[in-house]
Order: C-alpha cells, then structure tokens, then sequence
C-alpha cells in the first residue's frame, strides 16, 4: 500500500522533472560556438576583497595575455567575472551560474575554503572544472578539481622551522574560525611538536571580530616565544594593529600563514607591520628575471591602477590559468576530462614564481617556497627553498588511484 | 440568598499609592449594583480587580465561594461575568455580526444564533453586516453591549456606560441595563448621578479607595456625606 | 457564505497557479534559473509565515529567520546521519515548531511587549547566528555531520523518494515540491484563518482586551499562531537546504531583516502580498546585483523607507485601494 | 596579580566601548521613544569622518573627537527632518524606517568608499602593568565613556535645555504647554543623539577598524544595552553597560569571542524576561 503511494509519487514528479531532460540535452549541444568562456569568482568587494582584487587583476590579465596571444585552439577567451560580495551564498549561486547558464569550460575562483567547499560540490555535479589557487590547508582529493596554491607541508612547514629557529620553540597560535583557521592550526601544531616546541593556547576568532583587547591580554599571560596567526580578512587586520598599539611587537614577535597574501603590508603602517614573518610560494618582491619581466607587462598593462600583488594569491591565479590553458592546448579541446587527462600528464610550466610542477595524483603543485618579512609597505625575502612538493595531501590522496574520491582529508593532530 | 460575586478586603496598591483599599462587597444573583464615586475614588480600579486586569495585592475575589483572585481576565469571563469596559473595546477591522459572533459557545450555528439575538435585543439588528469600525459612537457602544450579552453571561459588569453619551441617550441606556436586568446580575461603575438616580436600587460609595457607604439610593443621595464627596470636601 | 466562497476560490486559485508552476516552468525555464526559482520560492514561503503571524496575529517577530534557520540545520543533520531524508523532513519542521513554541511560550506567557518582543526574537536569531558560525571546530559535530560553522553544510543531502535514499530528487523535481509546498501552505494558512481559532486570532489582533473579556486566552492563541509560523519558516529552511545550503547567513541580520520589507512591501494583513512582495524584491535586488552602478543595499534601503513612508500599508493592498477608486471612477 | 589588573582594565574598557556606542541610542530612545536601527550606521559614518579628516592631514584628535560629532550632528538633524519626523508616534514604523536608511548608509557608504576596512593607529602607545603591556588607548576610551557621561549629565540637571528635556522625557504635553514646541525639542534631541553617535564612531575606529558594515557589529549590542537598561537613558545605559559588558569581557577570558556576545545576549534575554520594562523600569525609577 505505502509502495504504491511512493511510486505514485515518483511517477508524478518524475513525470514533472523528465519533461526538463530533453530540452537540457540539446541545450548542452549548442555549446560548440564561439568563444571558450571561463569563468572567475572572486571577491572584489566585502570583508576578503583585500585578496580579491588582485586575484581578479592577475586572471584579467591573463586572459588578456592569452587572447592577444591568438586565444586558445583558435578561439577567443571570454572571461566572465563574479563578485560574490565575501557572501558564501553567493558564492553557490555564481557556480550553478557557471555551470548550467554560462557553460564555463572552467571554473577559476574560491578564495577562503569556505567558498570553495560550497562550490566544489556544485562544479562536481555539473560537471564543470575547477581550479582554486589559493594557499590553503590542503587535503582536498578530488579529480575535477586542481589546487595550484600552496599548503602546509609547503608553507607551514618553512615557518615553524624558522620561528623555532630564531624566537624560540613555544608559539601561541591565533586563527580564523573556520576550516582553513582550524586545519592549519593542526598543522602549526603538528610542527611544533615536531621542532621540540609547546602550543601554548589556540584562539578562534569569527571572521568579523574587530576587537583583540582580551586575546592580546591572554596572549601576554601565556608568555610564548612567537605568535603564528592564521587570521584571514579585513576585519582581522585590527589585529595587528592593536599588538602594535599595546607595544608588544617589541617584546613578542608574530610569524603568519596569511599575512601578505592580501594587501596587509600596505594597509598597515611600517610601525605596525614591519617584522611580520609569512611564508609563500610567490612574494611580489621575489628576485628573479621571469618575475621582473611578468612585473614589467603587468604594470605596463594596468598603469597606475596595478593592484600589490603581495604574496601568492594573486600570482597562483595567473599560473592555476596558464596551467588550464596548457591542458587545452595539449588536450586540443576543452571537454572537461579530455583537459584533465592532459593536466594528469605532467605538466611543468617556468613561472614568475618559479618553476610549478602539476602533481597527477593530487592535482596539487610542486612549488619553490619563501619566508619572507615584511618591511616598509612590502617584503624582504628571507629563505628560499626549491621545487616544495605537496606532500601533505600526497600522503593520503591518490587520484590514479582511486579516481572517484571527492573528499577532503584533514591531518589527524589532537590538540 | 447566595453570593454570586464577593470580594474580602480588596487592596490595591501602585508603590507608595494605595487606590483601593480593604473593599468587601457582596452582589447578590439578579442584583443590579452602581458603584460611584468622584474621579480618583478607586472605582476604575476596583473594576480591573475584578476584571483580572489588575490583580490585587492583597484580599480576595470569590465567585460563589471559589476563590478566583488569581484567575486571568478570560478565565473570569468564562465563568460567566460579562465586561464591558470604560472605552469601546471592539474589533474595528470586523463587522457587528462577525465580532459579536466571536462570544464562545458550542457550535457555530449557535453562536450565530445568540448573536444575531443579542444583536436584535439591543435594536441594532440591522447594522449586522456593517463594519464597526465604521459606526457611530453611541452605535458602537450597543454592539459592544451586544458582545457582553450573547453568551448569556451570569453576571454583567459595566464601567461607565453612558461615557460620551446624549442625555437622550443616557437614558435610553438607563432602560436597557434595567432591561437586561431582568435576566442578569448587574454592576454598573458610574459618576454620572443623574444616570444612577436612573437605574439604581443599591448603591456603593467609593471615597479615596474605600467604601464611604452602601445602602438603597435614596438614602445615599440624601446622605450629606456623599455630596461633601462630590463637591470635593474633605470627609471627616 | 460569500466569505467562504471567496475563501475557497482563493485557495483554488492558488494551488491551481502552483500546480502550473511546478508542471510548466521546469518545460520552459533554464536549469540555473529554475534553481534560482526555487530560491524564491523558498523565500516567499518564509515571507508567508511572517505575514501570517504579523498580519493576522499581530506578532512583530524581527528574527523569523530562526526558524528558517533551525528547520534548515535539522535537517541536514537528521539527513546526513540517517542517510536518509524520509525522516530527517518530519524532524526538521518539529524542532523549529517546538522552539517557536517554547520562544512563544517565553514571550507571551512572560506578556512582553511588541517592542521587546521585537528585541527577543532578533537577539534569538543574532545567538543562533553567532552560534552557528562558532561551530567550525571538530568538538561540534552531531552524529556524523559536522556543524561546519562559518563554513556551514555545503554537502547537504538532497530530498530523496520517500524511503529510498539511492534515489534523490533531482533540481528539477526539487523546483515542484518546493511550488507546491508554498501552495499548500497558502492554502493551509487560508484555512486556518477560517477556523475559530484563526478568527480568534485575527480578533486578538484587532483587539486583544476585547478578546480576553469575551473569554478567550490570548497567549494560547498567540502561542499558536506563532508556531504554526515557526512550522512554516522551518519548511522553508528545508526547501532552501536543498537548492543552495546550511550556513549562518540563514540566520544572518540581513536575512531577518529582508523578510520584514518582503511582507512590509508586499502588505501586511494579507498572505499573497508577502510572496509577491518577496519574489519582486528578490528579482530587483538580484538584477542591482548585476548592475555594478548601484550598490543592491542602497536600493533596498531606500526601498524600505519608501514603504513606510509612502505605501505603510503595503503595494498589494494600497494597489488594490487605488484600482477600486479608479474602477469607481470609470463608473457614471 | 598583574594579570588580575589587566583583566579589570580590560573589563572596564569593555564597559566604557558599551557605554559609548550606546548613549547616541540612549539619548534617542529615552527622549522620543524612537529606536534609531540606522544608529550603527551614525556610528560608522563617524569612523569615515575620522578616517577621512586624518588622512587629509587633520589632527588626529580633532579627527577623531571634534569632526566625528559635527558631520553626523549634521546628518542626524537632515534624517530627522526628512524622515523621523513623518513617523513620530508610530515606533514600529520608525524602527523599519530607520532599518531602511541603515541598509541605504551602507550601500551608499560602500559605493562612496569601497567595502573594505581602513583604519588610522591608535595614539598614546602603551604602558606596562607589571609584565604586561595594556594600550594607553584603551584608558582613554575609559576616560571618554566616563566624560561624555557626565556631560549628558550636566546638561540634563543644570541648563535650561536639560530641564526642557527631562520635562519632555516625563510627559511631552506639559513640556509644551510651558511654550517650547515638541518639534523643535524632538529635532535637537535626535541632532544630539546623531552627534554622540558620531562622536562614538570616531572614538572607536583606530580600534575596530573602519567599513560599511561595521554598524552591524555594534547596532545589536547598543539596542540590547538601551532596551534592557529601560527607560532612565543615562543610568539605564550606564547600568545596563555595567552589566553586559562585564559579562561579554568576562566570558570571551573563559571562553572565546563567541561565547562571550552569546552570554551577554542570553543575559539580557534573561533579564527581559524577569524585568520587561529594563532595570530602571524596576529599579532607580526616579533616576535621569
């Protein structure tokens, strides 16, 4: 009785939902004119629009680049940008946008994690490619997607070495509360322990605190050798201030897993920033011909408007591009798993950054890391260390493997 | 006779006023009760304890014999008190019927039924289907009469009826409570002397929050003490 | 009878209207459109139970969103740790309607104010918020599904056929249930304002002394209204996991805020104005959302203003006044 | 010991940042009975006035003290003619009408100035508390809750203004019959009220940062502080602050942020609830 009812049902709204399915199909055929559309989310305005703007700038530029350049299997670029607003539910409507109204042949965007674990499951099932290519907290198994920045083993795994090293072993960690702030804090953790050294206290702080009176107070009883902060956005910028402004940068130095990766260095005064430690794939201050040459056309491009492009954010846009184009090209098509198949089969590109390498197991990069520290409104490199590969997600993420994942792993540290 | 309503020792205090003070009284069933009073006397006051819109601070409400001084106004309207208050208090937004047809009962038909009785009984058949927010004031006060008749309540309290009204008026009301009189208990809250001279068998004289004098009207109108209160001398 | 004539034509009308919805639009509208649709209607649904609980109970509640928020929660948690959604739905509008009840119980038994009514139900749905979003760490987790906080449940389980979870509904088919849900709800509301107890309510509204003399209980009945408000905008909740997802911003102030000027511009004191007024505030600011001239907030804003200012009663009902005068006029 | 006297320091500061985001509001709300919703947003065009004025070089305390107050004074006394005072007596509709221009501030703010948070230094560097060291800011932020306290409360006792204002607090009808029209008195009222906000939004932003958005961090706080503080504005507003800013600072110490404005807004739940006409509905009635 109650299986009939069901099936009655179904059938009604199957009836209701399959009058759709054809008119999808030929609708998806009518794909092959013109010009490649790809599509850019990024935050070009809200809380996290001190990373968005020139993450846009760089993929603009890029496709300029590209097209002028003849485009790509003899078609145009036509770069569709997004501005979610730093609003996570707008970030899901420009996806399916994207993906069922634009038709991109790739998704470019994401900023926090929290953006890109809202879209990655909708770019999954519609089918549509995805690049995020930001640093983050690494993990993410998934073969529709290629994570071009870089992640703890890289990053984190530079930093703590270097805080031990040089301001001692005991840290007191301060984080955004989210999932990037609570995966890297494992991770500072993990390394922590590993250099010999003691977490003192891990704070979360919700991405609008603007007030640190009572974590600066806390942070001082706890005596650490080092803050290392994962702190992310605008609003969390008071930080620093307020460190400064309660004269302690002379007393406790701060390392930072974020710092620089937006505008930081120049919104803050050398008073306040000066002596910040960061550590990224790509500062814009890095020394080396490619870069001075990619700074010379993007600034010759954008004029007086070219954006700092701090630390990697931004350059990884222009690269995780680049790299999607050389998938095309090698794939001599844009359907979706053709170009994955070709990205799966070792590419290595010279970039303003250094060489990159595509790793096909995890879809993530090899990638030369700097520590670097700020100084008057930019940065001093401090370390370089070479071709860095991803091993944090390598050590648990095998896509030849086991294509079919779609996950995200997390390290496994109590704290 | 049994006690329908009693009230022992009614107090009622707002911080450091007192504004009504130790009242016992008695309404008897088929009574017809005015308690007057010059302004601020506690009448008003009073009113609301026995309404439960105020609960009194200290003394006790009963209702033959059940102690109901802690009860909320609808609980006390369910008993079988009708209450209309000093303002028209009606449902501007419906029309007569609809709102009068509001007074509980046990079926829809019935209420129907007893509303458009009540209605009818008051004169005003015919503005059943007109809303009352739009009615006239006088108009307004009879449907309001209405609402308080229809369930055939008990015992009908009634808080200054003839406020705003015509002197044509005020007496047309006067032989409408002696009306409904004859079915129900009555206790009309006045100041209007003119109007209780009207209707009134027992009266009760409040004087800063107590009870000055209860006893027939003609002895309370001749009473020197009770126009010294009207005329606002100090009692001695 | 006439008023329950028209009543009944207006329920017709409206599950007529969403029955053609639901057959027709998903035959003629995008996918991404459709999508979006069905953001609407979820929204319009959550603009109904506001307007049912302001405009016929007179019950100004600024955090409506809670429950909107709470039915969306439960239901991705009951539905990512049963694996299952048959029962995750009727556990996702309990728990909204037994927190509106309890929060009703709270307000009206305590006989608070309109104004600190207003202030308790917004500070409510400013805790769930701040709650919600503090939730990221893994401490936070209800049986398997983690609560995500800033983050919220970007993998929330679609609706699935009733007890066959291997089998889950498709957008599309998301879009119909959502359609008819809202008219059903439409109708279910008309209904209830038919009864007695929704007349009571509505003569609470008009005047509560006046329906406390007649012997009715007042917070019983307001008590009730609100629930069944709360039943509605957890409904919504659900509708709303399944087309974008569970995040604090369903409890955000924004969101509080928005349903008041749905229901304020589509008019209160009616049910088709709130889902009227939604759906065209919605495509307005969606459309300044795409213009890059003018900030989508500013236009809202002014928007709001103008509402109160020039139309109080609302666009339906003050659009209604002026189309009688201009019919009356016609007339010699 | 040292760690004890930070604590109260930043206790105290807690308090004080409570009680200067909230007299604008208080002011408002105790004279006219008007929720002003739009009374983040004065706090945040105060910081934009500060912002502004420093970075053209102005004096850093002229920036943030003398400024802030007038251009929002300003914008305060144009809202309340072209707005309040349409709605005057409605004070539902002047709540949604106020939410309104809050939404319009915001995204007329944004256009103006981009959504992104900028920000000046905090003068007056530190001073050290034993081992600690505590942001001479934070004292200061002390000593202006406590100054503008006093102010409102000068005024009210001792001028003539303040007479006419308590006279209209009391029963607005009386205050006009003594020859001084509600309209007037309701037009210098919510200009005040605006001005304090200003003034409030300059003192906090080398603290908080300054963005469009940043109304809304404050705005839930200030009108949960004004409601459950009641109808006495100044004592009402201190007391209240007393309150829930000892039991926010106290509870992000033991806990996080989070859990911290999660126990200040269960307090004044709580509170609502036991006294629903606020603390000086119940207590301290015949204070200002």
């Amino acid at each position: 009785m109650t299986i009939s009812r069901r099936d009655a049902l179904k059938t009604a709204l199957l009836a209701a939902g399959s009058t759709l399915a054809a008119p999808a199909i030929m609708r998806q055929a009518a794909l092959g004119a013109d010009p490649i559309k790809v599509v850019g989310i990024h935050d070009a305005s809200g809380g996290l629009d001190i990373y968005g703007q020139p993450m846009i700038a760089c993929l603009d530029f890029a496709v300029d680049e590209a097209n002028a350049a003849g485009g790509l299997l003899g078609r145009p670029i036509e770069l569709i940008n997004y501005d979610p607003q730093s609003n996570i539910q707008l970030y899901t409507q420009f996806a399916t946008q994207a993906a069922t109204k634009d038709k991109a042949a790739v998704v470019h965007g994401g900023i926090t994690s929290a953006s890109r674990e809202a879209i990655r499951p909708i770019l999954d099932r519609f089918k549509t490619l995805y690049f995020y290519n930001t640093q983050y907290e690494g993990g993410v198994c998934d073969r529709n997607i290629f994570c071009t920045g870089s992640t703890p083993a890289q990053n984190v795994n530079k930093l703590v070495p270097y805080v031990q090293k040089h301001w001692g072993k005991n840290v007191y960690i301060v984080a955004a509360d989210y999932n990037y702030g609570q995966i890297t804090s494992k991770w500072i953790t993990k390394y922590v322990r590993e250099g010999g050294g003691q977490v003192l206290s891990v704070d979360f702080f919700p991405l609008d605190v603007t007030n640190f009176g009572p974590a600066i107070s806390k942070i001082q009883a706890a005596k650490p050798d080092a803050v290392i902060s994962a702190l992310v956005g605008g609003a969390h910028i008071s930080f620093y201030r307020q460190w400064a402004a309660a004269g302690l940068k002379k007393t406790i130095p701060i390392a930072s897993t974020t710092f620089g990766g937006g505008n930081e260095s120049v919104l803050l005064t050398p008073e306040e920033g000066d002596g910040i430690v960061s550590a990224f794939s790509y500062f814009q201050e890095i020394d080396t011909p490619e870069n001075k040459a990619f700074l010379e056309k993007f600034h010759a491009k954008m004029g007086p408007k070219a954006p700092y492009l701090g630390a990697e954010l931004a350059m990884r846009t222009y690269i995780g591009f680049n790299l999607w184009a050389e998938g095309v090209k090698r794939a001599k098509s844009i359907d979706r798993m053709a170009v994955i198949k070709a990205l799966e089969s070792g590419i290595s590109m010279d970039t303003p950054a250094g060489k990159t390498t595509l790793d096909p197991k995890t879809h993530h990069t090899t990638v030369d890391v700097f520590v670097a520290e700020c100084a008057n409104h930019g940065f001093k490199v401090l370390e370089t260390f070479p071709q860095q590969p991803p091993l944090d997600t390598a050590s648990v993420c095998d896509l030849a493997a086991h294509p079919n994942e779609a996950k995200q792993y997390e390290v496994d540290v109590k704290i | 006779m049994t006690a329908l309503l009693t009230t022992e020792g009614l107090q009622m205090r707002f911080g450091g006023v007192v504004a009504v003070d130790g009242v016992s009284l008695a309404i008897n069933e088929g009574e017809l009760r005015c308690l007057i009073g010059p302004n601020g006397a506690g009448k008003s006051t009073f009113f609301k304890c026995l309404t439960g819109q105020y609960k009194p601070t200290a003394g006790r409400i009963f209702w033959r014999g059940k102690d109901i001084t802690a009860l909320d106004p609808f609980a006390i309207a369910r008993l079988g008190v009708g209450i209309k208050t000093q303002v028209p208090s009606l449902f501007d937004g419906l029309t007569a019927l609809e709102g009068v047809c509001l007074c509980r009962h046990s079926s829809e038909a019935e209420a129907k039924r007893r509303a458009m009785r009540a209605l009818e009984r008051l004169g005003i058949g015919a503005l059943a289907n007109r809303r009352v927010g739009l009615l006239a004031h006088g108009q307004r006060q009879l449907v309001e009469l209405a609402m308080v008749v229809a369930p055939e309540p008990d015992l009908i309290i009634l808080d200054e009826p003839t406020a705003g009204m015509s002197t044509e008026e005020t007496n047309r009301a006067a032989d409408l409570i002696r009306e409904l009189n004859q079915q129900h208990a009555i206790v009309v809250v006045e100041h209007d002397m003119q109007f209780i001279r009207a209707i009134a068998r027992t009266v009760t004289v409040f004087h800063q929050g107590r009870v000055l004098m209860e006893d027939s009207a003609a002895t309370v109108f001749a009473d020197p003490r009770v126009r010294d209160v009207y005329l606002g001398k100090a009692v001695a | 009878m006439t008023v329950n004539v028209r009543t009944a034509l207006q329920i017709v009308a409206a599950l007529i209207v969403a029955g053609l919805a639901a057959w027709l639009l998903p035959q003629y509208l995008e996918l991404f459109t459709l999508i979006n649709a069905t953001v609407f209607v979820s929204m319009g649904l959550l603009a109904l139970s506001l307007g049912l609980i302001w405009g016929f109970g007179g019950i100004l509640c600024f955090g409506q969103t809670a429950f909107f928020g709470i039915g969306g929660y439960t239901y991705a948690v009951a539905a990512i740790n049963f694996g299952d959604t048959t029962w995750a739905v009727p556990l996702a509008l309990l728990v909204p309607t037994a927190v509106a009840a309890a929060l009703g119980y709270l307000m009206f038994f305590g006989r608070i104010s309109d104004v600190y009514m207003g202030v308790i139900t917004l500070t409510t749905t400013l805790i769930l918020f701040k709650f919600a979003n503090s939730t990221a760490g893994d401490q936070w987790t209800i049986g398997t599904a983690p609560l995500g906080g800033f983050n919220g449940i970007p993998g929330t389980p679609p609706l699935n056929f009733p007890l066959d979870p291997s089998n889950q509904l498709a957008p599309e088919q998301v879009f119909v249930v959502a359609v008819l849900a809202l008219g059903i709800c439409y109708a279910v509301a008309k209904l209830i304002l038919r009864t007695r107890f929704g007349r009571v309510a509505v003569a609470i509204k008009e005047n509560e002394l006046r329906a406390e003399l007649l012997g009715y209980d007042v917070r019983l009945h307001k008590l009730g209204l609100f629930a069944i408000g709360g039943f509605m905008a957890g409904l919504a909740g659900i509708l709303f996991a399944n087309c974008v997802f569970v995040s604090p911003t369903m409890f955000s102030l924004s969101y509080a805020g928005q349903v008041i000027i749905w229901v304020l511009v589509g008019g209160i004191g009616t049910l088709v104005g709130p889902v009227i007024g939604c759906m065209l505030i919605q495509a307005l600011t969606t459309y300044a959302g795409t213009l890059s001239a003018i900030d989508p907030n500013l236009l809202l804003g002014v928007l709001f203003m103008l509402a109160v200012v020039v139309v109080p009663k609302g666009l339906l009902p003050t659009a209604t006044t002026i189309l009688l005068r201009l019919m009356r006029r016609g007339e010699p | 010991m040292d760690y004890a006297v930070v604590v109260a320091l930043q206790i105290v500061s807690g308090v004080a940042t409570l009680v200067i985001v909230s007299l604008g509001l208080a002011v408002v709300f105790g004279m006219m009975r008007v929720i002003n919703l739009a009374h983040g947003e004065f706090l945040m065009l105060g910081g934009y006035t500060a912002i502004l004025a420093s970075g053209q070089g102005v004096n850093l305390w002229i920036a943030i003290l003398v400024l802030p107050p007038i251009a929002v004074g300003i914008i305060g006394a144009v809202v309340e003619r072209v707005l309040i005072r349409r709605l005057y007596g409605r004070m539902i509709d002047t709540m949604l009408a106020t939410w309104g221009l809050s939404l319009a501030f915001i995204g007329g703010v944004t256009m103006l100035f981009g959504n992104s948070v900028t920000g000046i230094s905090a003068p007056l560097g530190s001073f050290e508390v034993g081992r600690f060291h505590v942001a001479g800011y934070d004292l200061f932020l002390v000593a202006a809750s406590v100054a503008m306290s006093l102010a409102i409360w000068i005024v009210l006792k001792f001028t003539p203004a303040g007479l006419i204002a308590r006279g209209t607090m009391q029963n607005a009808e009386m205050a006009a019959a003594l020859g001084v029209p509600p309209d007037r008195v309701y037009a210098l009222t919510f200009t005040a009220g605006a001005a304090l906000s200003g003034l409030a939004g300059g003192l906090i932003a080398p603290v908080s940062g300054v963005l469009p958005t940043m109304g809304t961090a404050y705005i839930a706080k200030a009108f949960i502080t004004v409601i459950t503080g009641g109808a006495a504005m100044l004592t009402g507003t201190l007391v209240a602050s007393g309150l829930l800013g000892s039991v926010l600072t106290i509870f992000t110490f033991l806990t996080t942020p989070v859990f911290g404005e999660v126990a200040l807004l269960v307090v004044a739940i709580v509170l609502l609830r036991l006294l629903p006409r606020g603390i000086t509905g119940r207590f301290l009635r015949r204070a200002l």
